[in-house]
């Protein structure tokens, strides 16, 4: 079963990559970029029964390691 | 970090391998810098789920004395040990340079050989020390005087210059709640000698050693 | 799996030549298999076999009394006393950082890295030699971010201080950046492992990191020979991994230390080819390969693929068999592959195995003996006009131009780069990037102090100015050992010896091998007469895009032993009204100098010439007045001239010198490039016994004036506040790379 | 307009991070796991005319900036 995780900075957590592509963008003369945000994708390869029993193992995955809830949010996708 | 406790303490620390699940009874367990797992996912993320964190865990428990440096202070967050979480520097580029630290908490076991406020050189060498919490954890932070050390300039300001990482309030260095665990970016094992240019960095091990005498 | 008809195409895919592939033919017996094809020309492609290089290599010189190892191991190993080496060398990463700037440095550094701990000795020191394009060129701030990033995001994490280095831009690199990393480790002169295998029926051994497709040769994806994933088989390129490295450097180290050790050699270029190859051939012995064993991280590879990849952190070893489990052991317990793919024969054969075919049988030793070794033609560089100092533009205020200079993109500070990189880990680091030469204190193998009276510490230096070489290939070489060795004895430290990275454009263009062959006179010349022979080295050619050479650029790494660390000396003045002395007098070469370059967009004349005995002298006469404690400051006078020195020594301390030029034309005395010369700074009580010991030493030393105040002044020329030149120094490099 | 580009490794390529993340789930028991590899996401509010105008802009900066094609592939989903 295959599984992407996606792991966004919460609201308010301060992104310097984000704001560095922003600047980065913005000194290529790109226009109109209001804001970017960075995060980061886990795509994990994962036996399980069916997609209940997938998703209560990567929602643990996320919570002892994948993400740190101190300043990361997490969501799973199961993608087949 | 091992090298430097034993020149100022003469006693040789005990190593413990990541693997192991028991931490030996000890005066000071000291978590060093460097790369951890390469820092992959993020910064001590991995180190800080090791098998040897349970026993540390308990170490903090009981009272035992930590010291985190560097990768040391990013394990102790992810953790959970001290608050908070150490990003990558706002200038997103690995930093080496020395700065200037001002010493804010004199009272605790790591920190008490310094006079308040004193400014002191102590070099840095992080990718990730860009030291981030909530404001509600901020604020008890400072109002229970848990920063140990502060990025200043050399005449001891604050300010956004001399601000390497980013770090939330200046914030170098934070003590835990019951004051026996501190977390600290810069290296205060790599200015101890005449060698490194100046010896700033020998008030962290004197503060300790007062306690093992 | 089936092979691929051998077509001229094919052959000429894989760089071969017509003559060459007859020859192949000849020692192959037969027509080779697809397979084969590909161990040949990993065999005898330039990179592996030398083959336009080696004639010239072998003019010099590589012993000395410290010498324990030289060229023809994968580093260099040179005495340090008491039972100790330094073992050192420098490698080109120029190709790959150029298409993938970080990943290409990376890997660079890395692959130097493991060269040096391949032979036993623990990494303690690594610099770096860069050049890039014109800062205007679209390409060159992206590759230098890149590769910087690179280059410290291995070394920090693998956790070796860079201690210096080289940077600089040129229009002739817009198209091929150079990327020349060097590390140097520790060992004990009687725990020096070598990569001859001793034996028949010893157990090869493979160790480290799977192999994947990563480098696999170009010449796969031209042959076009993708069936159903294209994506899946394409090259790619290849992906460092530190905390990989990391694992093997402590993995092999312990595992040295268990006896099994027959053999041992890292992969690098065409991997496991090369290293097999090696082990074999020098032992006099044949290598059975089962590549069925090989640890794979991808499916379906083939036989070519797995002999050709050049994936990174990892190793073969031949294999003390009493002691396979425990040398397991340690290799399990970082978490490492250790696999036994093959033995070594008494039957003089490569003989490759996959999937219960015979995929190569070749004669071992003609693979490497036998390569091809050309004499290429060359051309004569013509001799370069001497620009007398008359003909000279003046400058209104060469005083004030000093802070332009200070803060052009060749000369303003390197702190933007070297900051990036870790200088202070392993807590031993005398003096970082910023200096003449880095420093770095001796430890024993436990990592504790030694317990000696003084402890000892070793100099680290690359250099070389490639706008001389261009201009007289023989005098530039010269140059590049003479101000390498300089910058050591600049800090009191004895040059012992040195590695180099030989860069230079297509060798089958004579200009291109003039050059060549010039320059490697000229370090030969040098080398011998400073007794510092070179003891490794890499040569990397082609640098050159739409028939456009780099400058010739043959960097130089040295290294010098300091037996009492805490004398090293430094830049920075240190005290107001100290003297400030010149050693070798006042110059009048103002070929090639920056001054020319810079300020009146001209590369013309000829550079300064090396005297290389005076070199010696003065270099002699500084080192012994550094450990007599009769100077407190000194800095070499390179590029930029006297002018330059002086005001790197006013930014580095924050204070500023009153200085007389006496009759000099201001412009000349501050700008000339001439060699073998220093600015030294002593207390006034200081004075005599320093300029007596130099006239009994044959040693021209001029008092120049004296630390004071917060400017640069020379008397009746101008003015200029130290604050100044030092916000033009730091400026340029940051925010040209804000962009 | 909010965009989100989604950048991966190539096929081939070595994923160090990947690989890492792989072995602490290991070491944290979780079991059936087959591979992992790790990409980033890189979230853009951006003012466009329509869907097609903000699409060749994002390709433009994937192949200019966000993006290192030798080594990685990205794909581009515009969110509203
Ligand atoms: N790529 C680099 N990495 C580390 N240090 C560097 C690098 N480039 C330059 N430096 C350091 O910056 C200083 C100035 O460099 P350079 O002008 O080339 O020195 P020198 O003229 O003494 O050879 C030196 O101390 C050098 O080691
Ligand atoms: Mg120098």
């Amino acid at each position: 079963m295959k599984a992407r995780i996606t792991i966004t900075l919460k609201a308010g957590v301060l992104d310097p990559q984000g704001k560095a592509i922003e600047g980065a963008l913005d000194a290529l003369d790109f226009s109109g970029i209001n804001k970017v945000r960075q995060g980061k994708i886990i795509d994990i390869d994962i036996d399980a029964a069916g997609e209940t029993e997938a998703t209560s193992a990567l929602t643990e995955m996320c919570e002892k390691l994948l993400a740190n809830t101190v300043i990361e949010n997490y969501a799973i996708d199961i993608r087949d | 970090m091992a090298t430097a406790l034993e020149m100022v303490s003469g006693v040789k620390p005990v190593m413990v391998w990541h693997q192991e699940t028991e931490i030996p009874d000890v005066d000071l367990i000291a978590i060093p810098g460097g790369f951890s797992y390469g820092d992959y996912l993020r910064a001590g993320a991995i180190a800080a789920r090791s098998p040897v964190m349970s026993s540390l865990r308990d170490k903090a428990a009981a009272g035992v004395n930590i010291l985190g440096v560097c990768n040391g202070f990013q394990i102790l967050t992810e953790a959970g040990l001290l608050p908070g979480a150490l990003m990558r520097n706002a200038g997103l580029h690995f930093i080496c340079r020395e700065v200037h630290l001002r010493v804010e908490n004199t009272n605790s076991y790591f920190t008490r050989s310094w006079a308040k406020n004193a400014v002191i050189r102590c070099p840095i060498a992080h990718h990730d020390g860009n030291y981030f919490t909530d404001p509600d954890t901020l604020k008890k932070l400072e109002d229970q005087d848990r920063v140990a050390f502060r990025y200043v300039n050399e005449n001891g300001n604050v300010n956004d210059t001399s601000n390497p990482n980013g770090s939330r309030n200046n914030i170098a260095g934070i003590l835990n709640d019951r004051g026996n665990i501190l977390g600290m970016m810069p290296h205060p094992e790599n200015l101890i000698e005449s060698l490194h240019g100046g010896t700033d960095g020998l008030g962290l091990f004197k503060s300790m050693l007062e306690n093992v005498a | 799996m089936t092979d691929f008809e051998i077509t001229p195409q094919l052959i000429a895919d894989h760089g071969i030549t017509d003559e060459e592939y007859a020859r192949i033919l000849e020692l192959t017996g037969r027509e080779p298999t697809y397979t084969e094809l590909g161990i040949w020309s990993a065999m005898w492609n330039e990179h592996c076999s030398y083959k336009s290089s080696k004639k010239w290599l072998k003019t010099l010189p590589t012993t000395g009394k410290r010498v324990v190892h030289g060229p023809g191991e994968n580093a260099g190993v040179v005495d340090i006393d008491d039972g100790e080496t330094i073992i050192f060398k420098m490698e080109s990463h120029n190709h790959p950082s150029y298409i993938e700037p970080y990943q290409g440095a990376t890997t660079g550094v890395g692959g130097i890295l493991r060269d040096v701990f391949t032979m036993g000795a623990r990494p303690i020191a690594v610099m770096n030699a860069l050049r890039f394009g014109d800062p205007d060129h679209p390409k060159t701030r992206h590759v230098a971010s890149g590769v910087v990033a690179g280059v410290g995001g291995y070394g920090n994490s693998f956790g070796v201080p860079t201690v210096g280095g080289e940077v600089e831009f040129h229009p002739s690199y817009n198209g091929n950046c150079l990327v020349n990393a060097f590390a140097a480790g520790l060992a004990d002169i009687d725990k020096i492992f070598l990569s001859e295998a001793k034996g028949v029926g010893m157990p090869i051994v493979y160790l480290g990191a799977k192999t994947g497709r990563d480098g696999v040769g170009g010449a796969t994806m031209a042959s076009a020979e993708f069936d159903d994933s294209i994506e899946e088989k394409r090259p790619t390129v290849q992906v460092g991994d530190p905390f990989t490295e990391k694992r093997l450097l402590e993995a092999t180290l312990e595992l040295m230390k268990t006896g099994a050790v027959n053999a041992i050699q890292d992969m690098g270029a065409a991997g496991l080819t090369c290293s097999a190859v090696e082990m074999g051939a020098k032992g006099n012995l044949g290598v059975h390969l089962d590549l069925d064993l090989v640890p794979v991280r991808e499916d379906n590879m083939t036989a070519y693929e797995m002999m050709l990849s050049e994936s990174q952190e990892r190793m073969l070893m031949v294999l003390n068999p009493a002691k396979q489990a425990e040398a397991e052991a340690v290799f399990k317990k970082w978490e490492l592959d250790f696999a036994v793919v093959g033995h070594t024969t008494d039957t003089l054969r490569f003989e490759v195995f996959h999937k219960g075919e015979k995929v190569a049988d070749l004669p071992i030793k003609d693979l490497g003996d036998e390569a091809p070794e050309y004499d290429r033609p060359w051309l004569e560089t013509p001799a370069s006009i001497r620009i007398k100092p008359a003909d000279i533009p003046v400058l209104q205020n060469p005083v004030e131009a000093l802070a332009e200079l200070m803060g052009s993109p060749n000369q303003c500070s390197r702190r933007w780069v070297y900051e990036q990189y870790d200088t202070l880990i392993q807590g031993n680091t005398k003096q970082g990037p910023g200096g003449d030469a880095g420093v770095i204190r001796v430890l024993d193998e436990t990592g504790r102090r030694k317990h000696l009276p003084t402890q000892k510490g070793l100099a680290f230096s690359v250099d070389v100015t490639p706008r001389y070489c261009k201009a007289d290939p023989f005098e530039g070489g010269k140059q590049a050992v003479a101000e390498c060795w300089r910058n050591i004895s600049a800090t009191g430290a004895l040059p012992l010896a040195a590695t180099d990275n030989l860069n230079f454009g297509n060798p089958e263009r004579p200009e291109i091998m003039g050059q060549f062959v010039g320059c490697i006179k000229g370090i030969g010349a040098a080398c011998k007469a400073l007794e510092f022979p070179i003891v490794s080295g890499n040569v990397s050619l082609y640098n050159e895009t739409n028939g456009e050479a780099i400058l010739p650029t043959p960097a130089i790494g040295g290294v010098g032993l300091l037996t009492d660390v805490s004398l090293a000396m430094t830049i920075p003045f240190k005290n107001r009204n100290d003297v400030v002395l010149l050693v070798g007098g006042h110059g009048n070469e103002m070929g090639q100098s920056v001054y020319l370059q810079h300020f009146f967009d001209r590369e013309e004349g000829s550079p300064p010439p090396v005297d290389l005995a005076k070199e010696k002298s003065n270099g002699d006469y500084i080192r012994s007045i550094i450990l007599n404690r009769q100077i407190n400051a000194c800095h070499d006078i390179s590029q930029g001239g006297l002018g330059l020195a002086l005001a790197d020594m006013c930014v580095s301390s924050g204070k500023g010198c009153v200085v007389d030029l006496g009759d000099e034309d201001a412009h000349i005395a501050l700008f000339a490039e001439d060699q073998a010369r220093y600015i030294v700074t002593c207390h006034p009580d200081q004075v005599q016994s320093v300029t007596d010991m130099a006239t009994t030493a044959g040693v021209n030393v001029i008092p120049l004036g004296t630390v004071a105040g917060d400017t640069l002044k020379v008397t009746g020329v101008g003015t200029i506040s130290v604050a100044q030149l030092k916000n033009a120094h730091e400026e340029w490099f940051p925010s040209y790379m804000a962009g």
